[in-house]
């Protein structure tokens, strides 16, 4: 088996920047992190022949994705002027759990040895695009209106609602103290 | 009417329907609707008896609609001999309830509610000729009881002891809300039997379909039998209250409202003895007869137990709720016996200890609401102050004890009779032993409630039986009577059915041959 | 380049992404691990897209990246109000639902 | 009209009358009416019978129809219908007349009563008379004991009449559970027969194994019906009812039904010898032991109770010896005198509102009607030659001779020197003597009560003449021949009698009062039955309960505790914190992996 260098490159970008992603000490290193490795999965879909897959990537994940985790971090920040500190806890239990999960499943992967030699023939975007609005067109409505609900669910969450009085409990903080007395 | 079965079975829930339309606070309206619809399905049940060719026998008014082809599910609609005299206790049983809880104040739209709904899926299990639905019908009928106990209940006290008082810390013994939920889960416990038991016979039975029919002509192999029995036994004997998972009985019915406990230990519970004997009996006939020893050995404890366990009662509901423990032991015995005296016995006690025990709890019902109290030591005099509740109430006890003359005397008498030609005579004597207790326990209270110096105090202006709480003693009462000296009325239902069904059984047929 | 190697980074990546989910005490941070696990479950779509061939694994990436998407806008909706009620993002806090 | 018309409306026409009365309540609220509606039932059932006689005596053969009441495929499993015979037609005449009777004397005697309270009376009065009807003409076991149970049902009520008296309410109980505790026996003993024969007609005959069961069981009914030792201990407290009921119900009619059934019963008696032996010998220890504590009863009522039991214990025996005629005939001859002297202890009990006998004493002045009645009726029931009791008690002895044991035969004798003993004190002490305080206001009933005793007295005279008659009708031998057992019976009561004035004539007291008291209060049989009764029923019973509320349903609970105990522990695991539910998922995929992989 050749070495494919260009596979490796991409690959070992992507698990160096995934682990800065869990291990970055500043959470908009962390987001930021996250966008390489995404740019890395964007460059392997291009090696995949996914041109397609690779550029919905950089627009939706890059830009759109990556852009609103910032702003989500901005915005939840407890203080001007300081770093966002990314806080963890159990690293270690953390650590050996992950990898033993990667053990198994690359134990798995190895065994059952799913080789497949010879790539098959490229699906062309407007193959996509035809499977998109015909066989799975069900699925693609069904998906909008997902897409929908969640615009209007994260719309009606952030809502502010009427100004409370500073110090009393909201309505549904009281509810669940009386709950759980 | 070729729909006629299902329009008996689907009135009490079209009432329900209408009711959701009427505002809560048109009362009588609410009443008047759910009478009529309790009326219709009496009138419907009433029709079905008269349509029913008895010479004929076996399934009639057949009436099918397909609902999940692909698993072999249909609403398949048939009433057989068994079914005909159990529709009628049903009818005459919820008009007599709607009409008993005339006064019910909380909450009366959705109580009413609940209570057709019940009663609609009542219907739907005793004329369902598919085990799907005859299961989705079962299941109908006991749940809306965990609301109906849970709402509209009353609670009381039991002291903490014996070496597992330590759970009280847990419940609030007693309480309608404990007893609801004791109810629910362990008949809940029983159904997750029943589904499998259903399934092991969906999947074994070649066809894969539920149709009881094919399933009835099918011949299963002996060892799924001898697992579907058992399942089918205890999964629907718990609603029978088999002893040992009898318990949620008195507590139920203790904590009940009174048409609640009417229905419930009224129909209900013959829900789990006709399940036992319309799936576990016909079904799975190789298995039955091998476990119909066991089977009867318990209902026999059931009897004599529950017979005890009444007399040592101080609460009444909690008398009538034993007294319904040890009846329907005498409904398994009958069972057990898998012959036609003895099936015919235990048919007939379902429909007379259903009347008789709807009686018992209308007119507990009625001294409860007047006197507030449940203790009979508590009270007495009675008689004095409430005549015909005092003499309905006897009434109820004589059938009870199984007087000739009442239903109730028929009914043992057949399954005694049963027992006594069966496999294991010495049944017999604990049964009758089991009706001897009740004439003390019975008697001991009526005479304790009813008898003695007129009362004073608080008790002393007690009112007799008002409007419309004359049906269900009346009605009821009336019927016992009828019943008792006139069997043939039902008789002839029932027999058409039993002799259908015995006809599958090995033992039978060989009994058949050696007798002339 | 194959099959196989690219299961591997998958399950590198998810390995990954499990070990943020449970060392991150924030939410935000705990969103990104679960992005990075999303990331893998595609890049296992696309790989087998492109060594089986047709379309439907690429179709299915599209998807999971929708859903993806609208996760993250539902996620950090939830990450304010959090915010909002606690003055903070960690988690833990929210865990007040077990008495 | 056809015999079998006739018999069914002998049988149902107090039915009707007792329905009329329970559905139609202004009727018996209003009280007068419900006793005429009640009487009117009696009188036709009363008419119908003697039309049934008459057509007999003009050559009318038995008659017997039967419907079927329970089926199965078919087939009668259960019969129910009417037998017209010679054993059946005399009952049913002698409770038909008795039961006028009493209703006639009720009338006046239950005057006071408040009008529902008599309207409650006569409809149980009709009940009782339609329920005694389906024992005499049931045509096999099961309807007999149907009827017998409903007879008892309606001794309950009547016993239970004045329920705000706790007294009689705990009577009526005991009635009931008495004789429903022996009438386990009857319905074991049909499931017995059912099961061999297949039906429930006396006349089959299985074997003589079996017809001994039947039979034993079947005596263990009539031990408690006819109030024999040791199920006797109901009957002296059933006085508790108005004395109408007594005379009717516990003297004449109800307890000699097991007498009758019997009788009824003989083919299959006649196939269990070993039955007969018992019975033998209950029924003679039952006289005796009865007529011994009838000596000392100070109650006017209860003295006659005992004598009751007394003179049931002379018919069992004579049933135990195989002569069911003998039994019979002083089954009938009983119900008159019997019925009289408790109408005539009525009477005197209305005159001067007391049972006990010391508040009586000299009311030969006041009541001389009454007097006369009691008088017939006690020497009838002592068996003074002549009287009709003299036949039957005779015929009774004599048919005890020659059995294999004497002594049947002796404690008999012995019990009619003490039966005349105890009635000769109970005249004496009652009518002659001195006048107390409360007979001096006493004073003769109207003709609704006095009628009834005079007609009451003329059988009470007369009938033991027609032992012959209905000897042939029961197809029996009856003659009445001059040989030792008369001559010692007649001796007996005669001298029973002549002591009795010797005794009592100074307000003496009875040999061995002391002792024979103590064996009636603190009654060993009475509270036998009652330590059964508590510690057997009720203790067991409470014992179940417990079981049931602590351990078996404390299982359940405790079920309940597990689940409940066991989720809280489980619920550590729910720190609610992502991180670890993170891990956990990871854990479970390791797992469920694993298990695939290691597969």
């Amino acid at each position: 088996m050749n070495f494919d260098f260009g596979f490796a490159i991409v690959a070992a970008v992507i698990v160096v920047s995934a682990l800065f992603v869990v291990r970055a000490a500043n959470l908009i290193h962390a987001v930021l992190w996250l966008g390489v490795t995404l740019l890395g999965t964007a460059a392997l879909y291009a090696q995949l022949n996914a041109p397609f897959l690779a550029g919905v990537q950089v627009l939706t994940y890059v830009g759109g994705v990556v852009t609103l985790m910032i702003f989500g971090v901005m915005v939840t920040r407890r203080h001007d002027g300081i770093d966002v500190v990314a806080q963890t806890e159990g690293a270690d239990r953390g650590f050996i759990f992950a990898s033993a999960l990667f053990v198994v499943l690359a134990l798995v992967t190895w065994k059952s040895a799913p080789h497949v030699p010879n790539p098959a023939p490229v699906a062309s975007s407007a193959d996509i695009a035809r499977a998109l609005l015909g066989e799975y067109l069900i699925g693609f409505e069904v998906l909008s209106l997902l897409l929908l609900a969640a615009i209007v669910g994260a719309v009606v969450l952030v809502r502010r609602r009427d100004p409370e009085p500073a110090g009393e409990p909201s309505p549904a903080a009281a509810a669940v103290s009386e709950v759980n007395p | 009417m070729s729909h006629l079965l299902a329009l008996t079975m689907a009135a009490p829930a079209l009432a329900a329907v209408v009711l959701l339309a009427i505002p809560g606070t048109s009362r009588t309206a609410l009443r008047v609707v759910s009478l009529i619809g309790a009326v219709i399905s009496l009138a419907g049940s009433i029709w079905v008896a008269t349509l029913y060719d008895r010479a004929l026998g076996g399934l009639q008014l057949l009436d099918t609609v397909p609902l999940v082809p692909s698993l072999g599910i249909h609403l398949k609609l048939a009433v057989d001999g068994w079914g005909v005299a159990l529709l009628l206790l049903t009818g005459v049983i919820i008009v007599t309830g709607v009409l008993a809880s005339w006064s019910v104040a909380k909450r009366d739209k959705e109580f009413f509610l609940l209570l057709l709904v019940l009663v609609s899926g009542v219907y739907g299990v005793f004329i369902s000729q598919d085990l799907f639905i005859f299961f989705l019908f079962y299941e109908i009928a006991v749940l809306p009881m965990y609301l109906l106990i849970g709402i509209w209940g009353s609670s009381h006290k039991v002291p903490s002891a014996g070496p597992f008082g330590f759970t009280w810390k847990r419940f609030e013994v007693g309480s309608r809300e404990y007893a609801a939920m004791k109810l629910t889960l362990m008949l809940l416990v029983g159904s997750a039997a029943i589904l499998v038991a259903m399934f092991l016979l969906w999947s074994n039975s070649g066809a894969r379909t539920f149709d009881m029919q094919v399933l009835e002509a099918t011949k299963f192999p002996i060892a799924v039998q001898h697992v579907v029995f058992p399942l089918v036994w205890l999964g629907f004997g718990t609603l029978a209250g088999v002893f040992p998972f009898h318990t949620w009985s008195p507590d139920g019915h203790a904590s009940a409202p009174t048409a609640v406990s009417m229905l419930h230990a009224g129909v209900l519970m013959k829900l789990g003895a006709f399940g036992v004997l319309r799936i576990g009996m016909v079904l799975v006939p190789d298995a039955a007869a091998w476990w119909a020893p066991i089977v009867g050995a318990v209902a026999v404890v059931n009897v004599l137990y529950g017979a005890l366990c009444a007399a040592s009662q101080k609460d009444l509901k909690y008398i009538v709720a034993y007294s319904s423990v040890s009846h329907m032991g005498v409904v398994m015995l009958g069972i057990a016996t898998m012959n036609a005296a003895g099936w015919n016995g235990a048919v007939y006690q379902m429909v007379a200890h259903g009347i008789m025990t709807g009686l018992f709890f209308a007119l507990v019902g009625l001294v409860y609401e007047r006197a507030h109290t449940r203790t009979i030591a508590k009270m007495g005099g009675f008689a004095h102050v409430m005549p015909v509740v005092a003499g309905f109430f006897t009434l109820a006890c004589l059938s009870s004890l199984g007087l000739p003359g009442t239903a109730g005397f028929v009914a043992e008498f057949m399954v005694f009779a049963g027992a006594a030609k069966g496999a294991s005579p010495w049944w017999a004597i604990p049964g009758v032993l089991g009706a001897f207790v009740t004439a003390v326990y019975v008697l001991r209270a009526c005479k304790t409630i009813f008898w003695g110096p007129a009362p004073v105090d608080e008790f002393a202006h007690l009112q007799d039986v008002q409007r419309t709480e004359w049906a269900a003693p009346l009605v009821l009462g009336s019927l016992l009577v009828v019943f008792g000296f006139w069997p043939k009325l039902l008789l002839d239902f029932i027999d058409a059915a039993s002799q259908g069904y015995l006809g599958r059984l090995p033992i039978v047929a060989l009994a058949q041959a050696v007798t002339p | 380049m194959t099959l196989m190697n690219c299961i591997l980074l998958a399950s590198a990546l998810m390995a990954i992404g499990v070990y943020g989910l449970a060392t991150r005490k924030q939410a935000v941070a705990m969103l990104l691990s679960v992005e990075l696990m999303a990331n893998s479950a595609n890049i296992l779509f696309a790989s087998f897209a492109h060594f089986r061939g047709g379309p439907t694994g690429q179709v299915f990436v599209l998807f999971a990246l929708a859903i993806t998407v609208a996760e993250v806008a539902v996620g950090l909706a939830l990450v304010m109000l959090l915010y909002r009620r606690h003055g903070d993002t960690a988690l833990d806090l929210a865990s007040e639902a077990r008495q | 009209m056809s015999p079998v018309t006739l018999a069914i409306v002998a049988t149902v026409a107090p039915a009707v009358a007792a329905l009329l009365l329970l559905v139609l309540s202004p009727l018996r609220h209003r009280g007068a009416p419900a006793a005429w509606v009640t009487l009117l039932g009696s009188l036709v059932s009363l008419g119908a019978a003697v039309m049934l006689l008459v057509a007999r005596l003009g050559g009318a053969p038995d008659a017997r129809a039967t419907i079927p009441w329970i089926e199965e495929r078919g087939r009668a499993m259960a019969e129910i219908g009417i037998l017209i015979d010679g054993v059946s037609l005399p009952m049913l005449i002698i409770v038909c007349l008795v039961a006028l009777c009493v209703q006639v004397f009720s009338i006046a005697y239950m005057h006071d009563e408040p009008p529902r309270a008599f309207g409650r009376y006569f409809t149980l009065h009709a009940l009782f008379l339609f329920s005694m009807n389906v024992v005499v003409v049931s045509p096999n076991l099961l309807q007999l004991f149907a009827g017998w149970e409903l007879v008892g049902l309606t001794s309950y009520l009547l016993i239970g009449f004045y329920f705000a008296k706790p007294a009689a309410a705990q009577a009526a109980v005991k009635a009931f559970w008495m004789t429903k505790l022996a009438d386990m026996g009857f319905l074991f003993g049909l499931l017995v027969l059912y099961v061999s024969t297949g039906g429930f007609e006396w006349t089959s005959a299985p074997s003589a194994t079996v017809a001994t069961w039947v039979t034993g069981l079947l005596f263990l009914a009539v031990v408690g019906k006819s109030a024999q030792f040791p199920l006797h201990i109901w009957l002296p407290d059933a006085m508790e009812g108005p004395t109408p009921v007594s005379a009717l119900l516990h003297a004449a009619t109800m307890v000699a039904a097991g007498v009758f059934l019997v009788v009824r019963a003989d083919p299959l008696f006649a196939l269990a010898p070993g039955t007969r032996e018992v019975m033998l010998w209950v029924g003679s220890i039952t006289a005796v032991f009865a007529a011994l504590l009838a000596l000392v009863q100070h109650d006017i009522k209860k003295v006659l109770a005992f004598s009751t039991c007394s003179q049931l214990g002379y018919m069992v025996a004579a049933l135990g010896a195989g002569q069911a005629f003998a039994g019979f005939f002083h089954l009938g001859t009983h119900a008159f005198f019997k019925a009289l002297l408790f109408l005539a202890a009525g009477s005197v009990i209305h005159a001067v509102h007391s049972n006990s006998l010391d508040d009586m004493g000299g009311l030969r002045k006041k009541l001389p009607l009454t007097t006369a009645a009691f008088v017939i009726g006690s020497l009838s029931l002592a068996g003074v030659p002549g009287f009709a009791g003299f036949f039957s008690k005779d015929l009774v002895l004599t048919s005890l001779e020659g059995k294999a044991s004497w002594i049947p035969w002796a404690m008999l004798l012995g019990a009619a020197f003490l039966t005349a003993f105890y009635m000769g004190r109970l005249l004496i002490k009652a009518f002659w003597g001195e006048l107390s305080e409360r007979s001096s206001h006493a004073h003769e009933g109207n003709v609704a009560m006095t009628g009834p005793l005079v007609v009451l007295a003329i059988p009470s005279l007369a009938s033991g003449f027609l032992g012959g008659w209905l000897a042939t009708q029961s197809s029996a031998q009856y003659e009445l021949h001059l040989g030792l057992t008369p001559v010692l019976a007649s001796v007996m009561s005669l001298a029973g009698l002549g002591a009795a004035i010797l005794v009592f004539r100074k307000g003496g007291q009875a040999p061995f009062t002391h002792v024979l008291e103590k064996l009636d209060t603190f009654s060993v049989v009475d509270r036998t039955w009652a330590g059964a009764y508590r510690i057997g029923l009720l203790g067991v019973a409470s014992l179940a309960g417990w079981i049931d509320r602590y351990l078996i349903d404390g299982l359940i609970n405790f079920t309940g505790w597990s689940a409940l105990e066991g989720g809280s522990s489980a619920r550590r695991l729910q720190t609610g914190l992502v991180r670890d539910y993170a891990l956990l998922v990871t854990v479970g995929v390791l797992v469920l992996v694993l298990i695939g992989v290691l597969r």
